[in-house]
Order: structure tokens, then C-alpha cells, then sequence
């Protein structure tokens, strides 16, 4: 199983979580987080300070899911937050060795 | 506040219906023991109580309405203060607002009062106030100040600026003040610095007042006094670490907006209160107050939308607390056109005082009370000098534009003993203070933050949301 | 806000002080003159001044507190509305609000009041009052309205209202309008819409106040007004992105609460305030809308358990709200009972008028401006000509079910009159700013919110806790 | 609230200015009619009206706006109480206040104010004002109650004192209550708990005005009252969920800190508007209360640090809180010094009734409603007993320390009687409403939070920022 | 070394915590964190308006322990956060390369 | 590629965050945690109730990097969040598979 941790715009959180139903991978978990890789911050100003917000607010994603689906669901969030300019996000695939569900103690991929 | 020799003209202002009313109760008087001399017995304590003033309970109940209005600004400071730090040290700046009301009320009833208004010499009252006089201030109006309400509501009304005073220099130093030495310098300075400042201005017998320096409801006694023991104190307890490269944005604007939002509610009891009548002065100080801050708000937002391309609600909340500054002292002599000349330069003068000025000076004046209190407060009390009339306030003098140039250099003579005085006295507390119990927190407490440094609370707690 | 009718209605009404006391006053210049030669001089003054009406301090006590009550409404609107909206545009919800008492404050002073009070046609008053006419809108009192209080005491209540009524509008198209456009609508709407509706009901030469259509306290001018202003501008600015499919839930419930707070206290100075006396008129208005407002936020929780399960706060607080709204016109001429049906009705109407009408309608009212101020507002305008009753205000009329069923016409009359005209012109103002500067910010714009976009702000930073 | 001697009082002791224009009115019909034979005509009204007593427009406005102060009492104690609260609890505690507004409010015009205060028996009042007795209770003042305004004014102003007393209780049962057992409990409580004691303590035939327990402002009806009613309701609703070992810290301690100053801004009409008139009276329970609060907020913040190292808002708050609860029934008899006393032994006795008392006893006395309004509420009460004087208040009677021992006496049975018939009469509501609809949410709601599980709301969507 | 990521239902955090710090494994990371599995959102009503919360809060519970130890910590978070109904979370088990402690500097398995 | 996950005393996340730019690898997400480890709870005194604050707030800061860099980082991470007394907090390496910049679709150590 993998791990596949989106970091998106915040603004995008909805309709990937719409495509990614209906693609029918409903499990996931949502942080939200700041980061910044190209894209710098904002500057705020208030009575003449200038405030550097250098950390955007983005949202993870989080979805552990089958080996055979990480393609398909990469390619639906890339689709659905890809706007194309600085500040889009990333993607990061990672390994996972077991996952077990909470409710029934199932295990494996199954418990997905 | 109040500026004694305008109650005598305020009687004469409104001479048609308050005199009236004594004079027919001596006319009364008279014709009652003449063709009435059945009722004799019962008036003859009438005609005793016709000498003393009586309660007027239009001014009283506008007097008590406006203590109410005046106490519930110096919690919306905490608010408006607190909206502007940082998380970790919201409880502490809340607190700092909040412990002075507690203390001052006590202090003001016990000795402050006495110190400020009873009758003394030029510089400071007597003690025979204190404790209230065992009575002196009671129920029955003053002879000295008010003198249609009982005295206990002019008291408690001056209590108020007494608490919000101090209240407004935690602004300067917030984030970096240890609360014990804050707990120590309030009676102190109470004591030292506002109540002379309040004796000089207010009381019959003060010298500003001879003098002539007119200030209606605190330009002087409450805006620069603040200020300038503010810049006493950062000078002693030096800038936040870090500051200015990694000054962090205000944590919660809405917070600092309600803030802004009860101050302006409450300076109209600040304001229009200190007619000490619901009389047509106190409607006239009342639309000069409401004109002169929109007129602020809007001109800082104007000039924030020139240097910054946006406006922000910062700017225009800070715009209308320099405006509330700004109009105090004038509030009872100029007319609405003048209010907003005083306003426009009010957002003018504390735009510029907290940009550039501060940034040329370099000190960490945090929440501006210099920029914003110091600059305003002094812009006020010079418009005065420039604006004030007779035909809003009898009892007040013809200001610069009305070809009375020498009212400009009286106010300024009052504006500059104000700085230096309280300048400098506050400089000789903040020394002993420092001596004392010291006056800022280890760099450790200061990282952490006040909450948990000084309080060992923490403002928020939505993370602990469940279980 | 006074119905001038009522004016000298309330004369009647409490007759027995205030006219006694006049009356008391000519006697005895009367008889002064016989008894009391040597009191001549000093009555003399007296004698004249008696023929100008005399501020009486309770009344302009009362007005003054009623106005301060009605300041804080407005940035207590900003907090109920910025509860609902997202985090990302609060500041922008706020300043929306915040930046109206700015402006209107200014331009009421300059040539708001004149063209709303002043004496003038029966569609518009005239210029006389610019800038309060040079000292004519004054301390002492106007001889039109208000005859017992400052005539600046009077207008700077009007002001207030002159304030909300533009604030109100900012719910229907809040997160989505430009702030340049807002700025600039500001000041057209308020000399072309408000001030002449102002005219047309409250002026004594207005067409709608000499027509007989009652309004104590402004459903029409100040809620249908709005309404229907918010309708003209969201179908031009049009629907949020998303709406309704991904519309999101409010995002600060307490602070939604604390502004409904706020407009219900100070709803007692809006509406109790309007008799412009502390009078019997006074209390019985501050009573009924009490009343009203409780039965509505009631009803309003009891329709949403029987549709939705559950009563929310939010509900409670809209019906609040719908209370409010419904028995300001009524609220000088109803007694407790009808308060209690009004409000009742209150809650039925703008229950289903934001639920039912407006899904079936489809526009995007983001904060139901239409459905509460709108529809409650039009209830309560037909209400007042159901229940008004003369043993409540002898000025006034009596109503349908006091066999008055004209009068149920003449209220009709006035509400569409105020739906048409400020939807039309409402409208040609929306054309002229849209072609002027645009009226909707861009898409990417609204995506990320209105307050970085229009601000540069951001309400909270709790995330920047610390460091 | 006014305790009804003081009435009488009040006049007596203001003689020289209210009693002598009643006089003077007399006298004038009687001059008038011999010397000024042609104004007979229009003295004749005068004369009737003479007789019915008059509207003083200043003890009005103060009055309406005590009132007003009273209201936003309710929904800052919802802040209050809220931003101690878990979050996932915060809007169904805002809820369970809001809610009393709404239903008291019709309750009291309906027949809550008849039960309290109409003519009936020395337990309870008569039915003859239900409904307001169908403009009985009207414009004009009552002959029995506050005799200078409107009675409507005197009525909605202790109908605000009937809403805030059932919304104190729901701090000890916050977290978990069923909103339907509250709904159901608050009508019920009004009707069987409060009113009786109304008219016990107010009423001019009620048991303990006639025996002379003095309570000016409440001390027993509302604080001893909410307190031991909410005793009675948590022992049958039991301990939180992991209560005492679970117990989270309060989720906003901004939102507390706003609730308090709201209760501090409104107690002032609570306290001195209980005078019923802008008299002297008024200004010296004004200035009690703030003296007490803050000596009482000043104290805590003393023994927290002692006990605790470190004071905290929270501790001056409860603090001042305590300090507001005794001096409530003292307010109206006692002097500036006196009340200092009160204040400090308020801070003294909650701060260990809150922390040892309430350790040792183990009930869950969520947000200390016992604590502070049971155990300060007492002290007060008995403080009235010691430090009362007629020098404040000619209508009240002398205290202990003026060596009327017997008062002290009088005291404790007023304090005996509330606990006890408080106490029962709502643990047979309880047993009632428990039977009916439940009092307590099943485990896994409480687990979910109120929030969730009774309103389907969920106070704050940060997380949902943007999208 | 492992990572043990368990998303957990809020209200069992203490609980889990104590039970924790009982079997002596103290070090942990918690976030808040929202999502939704086969728990769907629930429904809130204002004012006629259907707002759809599908992601619900929860909490993530990190914990890097020795690969000998995640058996028993496993079964430890599934004990104490079970409650049998839909919503119960899962735990998600992945490899760590290395461990530093910033304090000192140490590595690997004695720095956990 | 590396994940390096810091959770470091908030206080310090400025200072790291510089002297991470100064490195030249601006590209990180930045994450509010609590958590213990050696470091035990504050304690809030309310109304004489203890309440137990055991978990602390901390900031988790995540970078992805190439493999020859992750010394390099994980040295200046130390370096300027070491205080020296506990609580200082951890750091934390494991391996992601693959990376993907979302605005271009590139993939692997070019999109880091
Ligand atoms: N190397 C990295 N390690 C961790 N997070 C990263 C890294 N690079 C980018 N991010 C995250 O991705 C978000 C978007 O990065 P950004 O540079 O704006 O995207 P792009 O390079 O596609 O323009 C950042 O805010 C940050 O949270
Ligand atoms: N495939 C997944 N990937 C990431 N997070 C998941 C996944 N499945 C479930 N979760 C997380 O676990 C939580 C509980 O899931 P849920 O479906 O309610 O549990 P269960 O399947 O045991 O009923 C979700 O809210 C989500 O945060
Ligand atoms: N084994 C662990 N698993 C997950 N997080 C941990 C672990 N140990 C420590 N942490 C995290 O690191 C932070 C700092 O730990 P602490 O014990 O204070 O550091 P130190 O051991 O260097 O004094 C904790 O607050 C926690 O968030």
C-alpha cells in the first residue's frame, strides 16, 4: 500500500474531494498546513509595518490507498488542482506496510 | 471631563430653563408666605433646600448613563489591544486593561479623587477628600463641580478617566512587562502623575486652569499623559526581541474591531458626559465627537489606500481612535465644521506619526499609544487653540481663527508641560520600579510568551476542542 | 426615529407634565409681573425665552443614550453578519459595515440631514441645512421636530439611522462586491435613496408622512429600504461562486450571537428612542419591542424543530432579528399584545421567506437581507395598520381591527412605494458604479477571499501562535 | 430592583426637589384659581392630573436605559459562561441563555409580572395584571411601584431581572442538559420559584418586605434564588462525564473576559437603576457597585497569586463577578466604604467557596454558580445587615455596626427562606421534567458535545477557511 | 524504527494518552486532523440552507517506537479507541530510516 | 528521496525557517502539533481546578529532499532549535517513492 500526501491550494479541497468520490476512494484525511516552496508570501501592512506572511495556508491530503490505484488518483488530484501558477502544491508517494481498521481490528488491504 | 469654568456658562447657556426653574422656586417662596400661609411650616424646608443646588435628573441620569459608557471602554481597550498582539500574550494584555479597573476604582475612592479635585493649590488637592470625606462627596450636589447632580456622579464619572488613563499605556509596552511591576506602578503613578494633571486642568484652583488652556474632556490629562509615560516606560523597558524584523501580524481583527467599536460607543459618555448635563453643550460635544472620528477612519483609509494600494480595517479603526483622540480635548468649544478639519488632521497627523515617524525614530512603541495618543492628543489640544468659539461654549474663549491667536500659544503652553511633566515624573517610577521588582520578563518568559509566563493561562483552546 | 405627527401627539399624550409645565411658566410671568415688580428685569429674559421651546434634560438624556445605543448597532451588525460569512472574508464583512459609519457620519453633517429634514417639497427637503445650515441646526431645540431636546440632538439620532440602513444592505451580497464600488455607492445611495425616502415619511412636508401612512421608527425607510436596495444590487452583481452547492457554514457562531446582542440592546435607543422623549411613548415602545422580538426569536426555534429537528442559535438570533425588524414600525403605536402577534407573525413570515421563497426564488441573498429585513419589514409596516391604536399614541391612528381598515391601505400604499423607488433607483446607481469601476471582484479574487483580495488582511492568525 | 420602602424613602430623602415640585404644583391650582381666574379653564386638567402622579422625564430615561443595561446582561453572561465552556459545548451554552430572553420576555407580559408584583397575598400576587390587566399596567405611572415613570418602564425593567435569574443557573449544569428539559423547566421555574419570591422580598404585601429583609438589587431573588435552584438541579442531573479527572481548560478566555465587562457595564442598571429615579440614591448605588466589584476582583486576584503564584484573568474576573453579586441586595444601603469591605469579603468567601467548599462537598458545579452567586449572594445579604445605614438610604434601617444587631437577624431569615423554598420547589420541578422529558442527553451526546448532539451546530468552522 | 500514524476519534484521545503513558510509551505527536471513511459527514441546517459537514474531525496520533514494540502499542490504540461503529479511524504503519533528538543529538533507536 | 520531519519548540520555527532559506531549500509545509516526549505537561490553575495541559505545542515542519542533502538539513535543523533542555523535540527521516509538482506534472527529484 502507499501513502499519497497531496499539499494543495485550500481553495481546490472541494472539488478534489468531489472527484476523488467519485472516483470512489472515499478514505482520506485532511490537515490543513502552511508551506512555501516557489511561491512566496504575502505582505501584509498595517500602520506602515510590513508583516512577510512567507507561509500560505494549504491543505494536505492524505489518502492510503492500493498499489494498483496510485496512478489513477494521482492523476485525478493533479487534474483537479492544477491551475497552472506558482503556489500549486505537490505530491509525495510513500510506502506503507500495514494499515489496520480501527472498527472490525481488520488488516492489510482490506482495511483500506 | 468637565472643565469647571464651563459649568458657570453652561448655566448661562442654558439660562432659560435652569435658572428659570431656581428663580421661580424663590419667587415661589415668597408669594407662598404671603398668600399661603397655611403651607408655611412645609415650605420653610423648601426654602432652606432652595439655597443648596438641587439634582437635575435629565443630567444625572445622562451622567450615570455616561460612567456606564466610560467604563465599558477600558475592557473594549483590552479588545482592541489584545486583537493586535500575538496569541501567546492575549490573557496578559486583556489582563493589564482589566486589573487597572480593579485597582483604580479602589484607589480614586480611597485618595485619588482627593488628590485630584478637592480644593488644594495650584499643583495638587487636598487630602480632605480622601475616603470621600466621610461623606463630603456624598448624595448632595457638589458646590465646586456639577452642581446638578449629586456629587457621588461627578466622582464616580472622573473615576473612570482615572481608570482608563493608565489603561491606555499598556499599548506601548505590551508583550514585554512583568505584571507585578505593572501591579506596583498603577497606584504610583496614579498618584504622582494623574492626579496633579487633573488638579492643574480640572479643579478650580489648578494652574492650567487659571491659566486658561482649555481641555474639555482630556486631551491633556488622559491622551498626552498617557503617551508620554508610555515613552518613559519603553525607554526603561527597551524593545521586544526581535522587533522589528520579526514583528508578527495582529492575531484577531475582529476582536480589535468590537474594541474600536465599544471605544466609540463609550467616548460618548467621555465626551458628551463631560457637559455634566444633558444639556445642549453635551449634544453639541456629542456630534463633534461622532463627526471628527468618521472623518479619521476615513481619511487614514484613504491614506492607506494611497501608500499601501489597500485599504484595511486596521487603518480604519486606527483612524477613528485617532480622531476619538483628537476631538476630546475640543469637544466642547469648536462647532461640527471645525470637528471635521480636526479629524481629517487627526488621521493625517497619527497616519504619519505611526508610519513614519516611528520608523525614524526607531523605538517599539508596540500598539502605537505615541503615534496614535501623543500625536492625536496633541494635534487636539492645538486645534482647540485654533477652533474653539463661544458660540459653541460661552464659558470657553474664542479660539486663533476667530482672531484670538494667543488661545494657540496657551494650549501649547499646556501641552508641552503636560509631556514633560509626565515624562518625566514617570521616568523616576519606572527607575524605582525597575529597582524594585524589575520591569521585564527573562527572554525565556518573553519567548513563551506573558499568557503562560505571567498567568499560566493560555487564551485559547480550540485544540483540546473534544474529550 | 419620531413620526413627527407624534410629536405633538406625545404633547397630548403627556399633556400633564410637559404642556403643565409650560403653562406653569407663562402664569407666572404673569404673575411676576404683578407681585414681584422688582423682579422685572431678571423675568424678562425669561419672558422671551418662554415663547422658544425649552430643552427639557430628561428627554435629551434619553436621546442621547438612544443614539449612542443606535452607534454600536452598527458595528454590532458587522459582528452578526461576519459570523456567518467564511473566515476568508470577515475582515471585508466587517470593514463593509465599519467603513458606512465613516463615510455617512461626514456626509449627514455636510448635506444628508438638509436634504432629508429640512423644509422643503413633498419629495425632498431643501439645502438650507448644508452643513447644518451655519449654526441653524443648533443647542437649542428645532421648532419642527423633537421640541423638547437640542435640534443637534435630533440629528445626530437621525444620523444613525442614516448610518445602518446602508450597513444592512451589506449582507445580500456580501462575500463578492468590490470595496471601491461600496465606496463609491455609499454616498449616491445615500443622497438618492435614503435621504428622500427619509423625506417622504418622517419630514413634515413629506407625501407619505401627510398621507397618513404611520412608520414610527423606520420599517420603511430604513428596512423595506434596504430590501429592496439588496435585491436591486445582488441581480446585478449576481450569484457567489458555488452557490448553493458548496455554500459553507458560518464560521463564528459566537460572534454572530454577540451582534445579535448588540442590535437587540441597541434596538431599545432605535425604536424606544424614536418617541424622542423619555415619555410613556418612550417606555411602551421600548416594551413592545422587547416583546415582539422575544416571541419571534421563539417561534423562529420552534418552526425549525418541527422542520429541522433541532433549534440552532443561529435560528433564535435570525428570528431576533425579524422581531426587531417587524416591530420598529410598529412600535409607537401598538400595545404588548399585538407585540406578541407581530412577532409571532415575525417569525412565521421571515422563516419561511428565507427558507421556502428564497429557494424558490434562487437569487443569492447571502445573508438574508431580503428574507428578514425585507419581508419582516413589510409585515410589520401592514402590521402597524392591523393593531395601531390611538390609546396608545393619540397621534397616531387607529387600525383594521379597530374598524380602521383604511388605514391597513394607506400602510400598503407606503410599502410599495418604498419597494419601487428604492429598487429602481438602487438600480440605476448599480448600472452607473458597475460602468464606473466594476461592481464584482474577479473570479480568482473571490476565490481567495475577499479580505486578502480587498485588504491585504487576514482575521486570524491563531496559527502564528507563537515565534 | 427597588425594595419598595426605599420608594417612599427615596422621596423623602430627594425632598427638595421632587416633593417640592409636587408642592409647588399644589399650590400653584390654589394661587392660580384666585388671581388667575381666566386661566381656570385650562387649569382644570392641570389640577385633575395633579393628582395622579407624574412622569419625571429624567428618573425615566434612566430607568429605559437600565433596562437596556439589564438586557445585554443576558448574552454576556452567555459569553460569560461560553468561553469557559469546552468548544464542542460553547453554542448550546450561548443557546441556553439567549433562550430565556425570549421565553421570559412573553412569560412576564403574560402573567410572570402579575404573579410578581400585582396587589394579592403575602405569598404571591394577584391575577389582575395578566396580560398587563389590559392597559393597567400603562403609560401613567403606578401608584405602588416607582411612582415617577411610566409603569410600563418599572415593569420591563424587572422583567429583565426575570430573565437574567434562570439563565445564572444554567452555569452549573452547563454541558450537559437536554434543551427540551431546559425549554420545559423555564416557564415552570418562572411561574413556582421566581415569582413567589418576588413578591416575597418586592412586593408592598409580600412576607419579607413586611417583616424588613433588605434586598435592593436582588441579592436574594436573584443570586441565592439561581444559586439554590441550581443546586437542587444538579444534584438530580449529576457529575459531567469524567468529572473532576477529565476536566478541560475554558476554550476562550477573550469571550469571558467580554462577558464580564458586560455584566460589570449592565449591573450598573441593575444596581442603580433599582433606585427607580436618576436620584442621589442612583449615583451612590453606581458608585457601591463599581467600588465592591473591583475591591472583590482585586482580592481574588491577591489570593490566586498567593495560593497559585500567579493570578490569572479568570480569577479577577470570578473575582469581580462575586464582587457584583454582593453588593446587589447592599447596594441601595450602604456606603463607598463599606462596600469596599463587601467587596473584599466577596473575594474572600467565593474564592474559597469555588475552590475548598466545592472540593470537599464533590457535586459538579460546572461554571461555580453556587460558588459565586450562592456563597456571595449570602455574604451579601448579611453584609447588608451589617453595614446598612439610613444615612445612605433614610428608607432602609440601620445595620450591626450602627448597632441594630436585629437586622443581621431579619437578614438570615430572608437568606434561610430563599435557600429552602428555592432549593424544594425546583427539586420537585426537576423530578417533574425529569419524568417528562428527561434532564440529562445520553452519554454518547454529552461525548459528541452539546453542540452536536442538541443544536446540530458547531460553534466555530475555522478549519473550513477557504473552499 | 516505525511510524505509527492512528486516526483516531477525538474524544478517545485521552483515553488512548493515558493508556499510553501507562505501557510507558510517552513520546507522541498529535494533530488535529479532518477526514471521512466510510463515516460519512453530517448535516447542519441554517436558515433552510443544507451545509454538508463530510469531513469530520479527528485526531492523528503519531508515534515512532522500535519495531519490536508496535504490536503491543497497536493492539493498545485499538483496545482503547474501538467503539464498534463506523468512524472509529484506522492505523496506518510505515518504516523510519532514522531518529535524532534535537536535545542531545543522538541517533537511531535510543533517540526515539 | 528523503521526508525529514522536525517537530521543533514554535518558537524557533523563524529562526529555522531563515537560516533553511539561507541553505538555499525553500520548499517546505509547516504543520501546528502537540505532543510529549520526554517533556512533561504545564499546568492551568483555574478557580483552584487543575487542569493538566500534557500535551504541548509544538511545530512539525516537513521537507522533502534529495538523498545527498539530508544531512545537510538535518544539521541545520539541530543546530538552530537546540536549546539544550527537554523539549527540544525530534527529527525524523523516511523514504518517499516519488514526487510530483502539481503546476507542471513533473516528477521525481526535479519537482522537489
Ligand atoms: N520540498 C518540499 N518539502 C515539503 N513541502 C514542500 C516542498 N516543496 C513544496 N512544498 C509544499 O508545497 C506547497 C506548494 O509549493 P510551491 O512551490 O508553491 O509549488 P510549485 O513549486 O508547484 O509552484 C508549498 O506551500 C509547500 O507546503
Ligand atoms: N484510505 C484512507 N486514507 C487516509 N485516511 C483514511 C482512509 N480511510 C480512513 N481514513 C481516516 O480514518 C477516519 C475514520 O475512517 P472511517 O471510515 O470512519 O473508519 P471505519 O472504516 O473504521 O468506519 C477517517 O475520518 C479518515 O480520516
Ligand atoms: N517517539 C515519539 N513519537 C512521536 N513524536 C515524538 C516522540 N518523541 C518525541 N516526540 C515529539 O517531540 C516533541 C519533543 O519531545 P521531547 O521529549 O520534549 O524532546 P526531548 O526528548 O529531546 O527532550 C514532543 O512534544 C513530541 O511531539
Amino acid at each position: 500500500m502507499k501513502k499519497i500526501e497531496a499539499i494543495i491550494r485550500p481553495e481546490r479541497l472541494t472539488i478534489v474531494k468531489d472527484a476523488l468520490e467519485e472516483l470512489g476512494y472515499p478514505g482520506m484525511t485532511v490537515t490543513d498546513v502552511k508551506g512555501h516552496g516557489a511561491q512566496r508570501g504575502i505582505t501584509e501592512q498595517w500602520r506602515g509595518r510590513t508583516f512577510r506572511v512567507d507561509l500560505l495556508s494549504k491543505v494536505k491530503v492524505e489518502l492510503i490507498v492500493a498499489d494498483s490505484d496510485v496512478e489513477k488518483i494521482v492523476q485525478c488530484i493533479t487534474k483537479e488542482s492544477q491551475t497552472g501558477s506558482i503556489g500549486d502544491g505537490k505530491i509525495f508517494i510513500s510506502n506503507i506496510e500495514d494499515v489496520l481498521r480501527i472498527r472490525t481490528g481488520e488488516r492489510g488491504e482490506k482495511a483500506i | 471631563m468637565a472643565l469647571c469654568v464651563q459649568f458657570c456658562g453652561e448655566k448661562q447657556l442654558i439660562y432659560n430653563f435652569k435658572k428659570e426653574r431656581e428663580m421661580r422656586k424663590e419667587a415661589f417662596v415668597g408669594m407662598s408666605s404671603v398668600f399661603a400661609l397655611s403651607m408655611i411650616a412645609l415650605f420653610a424646608s423648601n426654602a432652606m433646600a432652595g439655597d443648596a443646588p438641587t439634582i437635575d435628573t435629565g443630567d444625572n441620569a445622562w451622567l450615570l448613563a455616561s460612567s456606564a459608557l466610560v467604563l465599558i471602554m477600558t475592557p473594549g481597550l483590552g479588545l482592541f489591544y489584545g486583537g493586535m498582539v500575538r496569541t501567546k500574550n492575549m490573557v496578559n494584555t486583556l489582563w493589564m486593561s482589566f486589573i487597572v479597573i480593579c485597582i483604580i476604582s479602589v484607589q480614586w475612592v480611597l485618595w485619588g479623587y482627593s488628590l485630584s479635585f478637592a480644593p488644594g493649590g495650584w499643583f495638587i488637592g487636598g487630602l480632605q477628600w480622601c475616603g470621600l470625606g466621610a461623606g463630603a462627596v456624598g448624595q448632595a450636589p457638589s458646590d465646586l463641580y456639577a452642581t446638578t447632580v449629586p456629587h457621588l456622579s461627578f466622582m464616580i464619572f472622573q473615576c473612570m478617566f482615572a481608570v482608563i488613563t493608565p489603561a491606555l499605556m499598556t499599548g506601548a509596552f505590551a508583550e514585554r512587562f512583568k505584571f507585578s511591576a505593572w501591579l506596583l506602578l498603577i497606584p504610583l503613578w496614579a498618584s504622582a502623575v494623574y492626579a496633579p494633571l487633573a488638579h492643574w486642568v480640572w479643579a478650580s484652583d489648578g494652574w492650567l486652569y487659571k491659566f486658561g488652556a482649555l481641555d474639555f474632556a482630556g486631551g491633556t490629562v488622559v491622551h498626552i499623559c498617557s503617551a508620554a509615560s508610555a515613552f518613559a516606560l519603553i525607554l526603561f523597558v527597551g524593545k521586544r526581541k526581535g522587533y522589528p524584523a520579526e514583528v508578527k501580524p495582529p492575531h484577531n481583527l475582529p476582536f480589535m474591531m468590537l474594541g474600536t467599536a465599544l471605544l466609540w460607543f463609550g467616548w460618548f459618555g467621555f465626551n458628551a458626559g463631560s457637559a455634566v448635563a444633558a444639556s445642549g453643550l453635551a449634544a453639541s460635544a456629542f456630534v463633534v465627537t461622532n463627526t471628527a472620528t468618521a472623518a479619521a477612519g476615513f481619511t487614514w483609509s484613504v491614506l492607506e489606500w494611497i501608500h499601501h494600494k489597500k485599504p484595511t480595517i486596521l487603518g480604519a479603526c486606527s483612524g477613528a481612535v485617532a480622531g476619538l483622540v483628537a476631538i476630546t480635548p475640543a469637544s466642547g468649544f469648536v462647532g461640527p465644521m471645525a470637528s471635521i478639519a480636526i479629524g481629517v488632521g487627526a488621521g493625517l497627523a497619527c497616519f504619519y506619526g505611526t508610519t513614519k515617524m516611528k520608523k525614524a525614530c526607531g523605538y517599539d512603541d508596540a500598539l502605537d499609544v505615541i503615534g496614535i495618543h501623543g500625536v492625536g492628543g496633541t494635534w487636539g489640544a492645538w486645534a482647540t487653540g485654533i477652533f474653539c468659539t463661544t458660540a459653541v461654549n460661552p464659558a470657553g474663549f474664542d479660539g486663533a481663527i476667530y482672531g484670538n491667536i494667543a488661545q494657540m500659544g496657551k494650549q501649547w503652553i499646556g501641552i508641552l508641560a503636560t509631556w514633560f511633566y509626565c515624562f518625566g515624573v514617570t521616568s523616576l517610577l519606572a527607575w524605582f520600579v525597575n529597582a524594585v521588582v524589575g520591569l521585564r520578563p527573562s527572554e525565556g518568559e518573553e519567548i513563551s510568551g506573558m499568557d503562560i509566563s505571567q498567568h499560566k493561562e493560555i487564551a485559547y483552546h480550540y485544540e483540546s476542542e473534544q474529550a
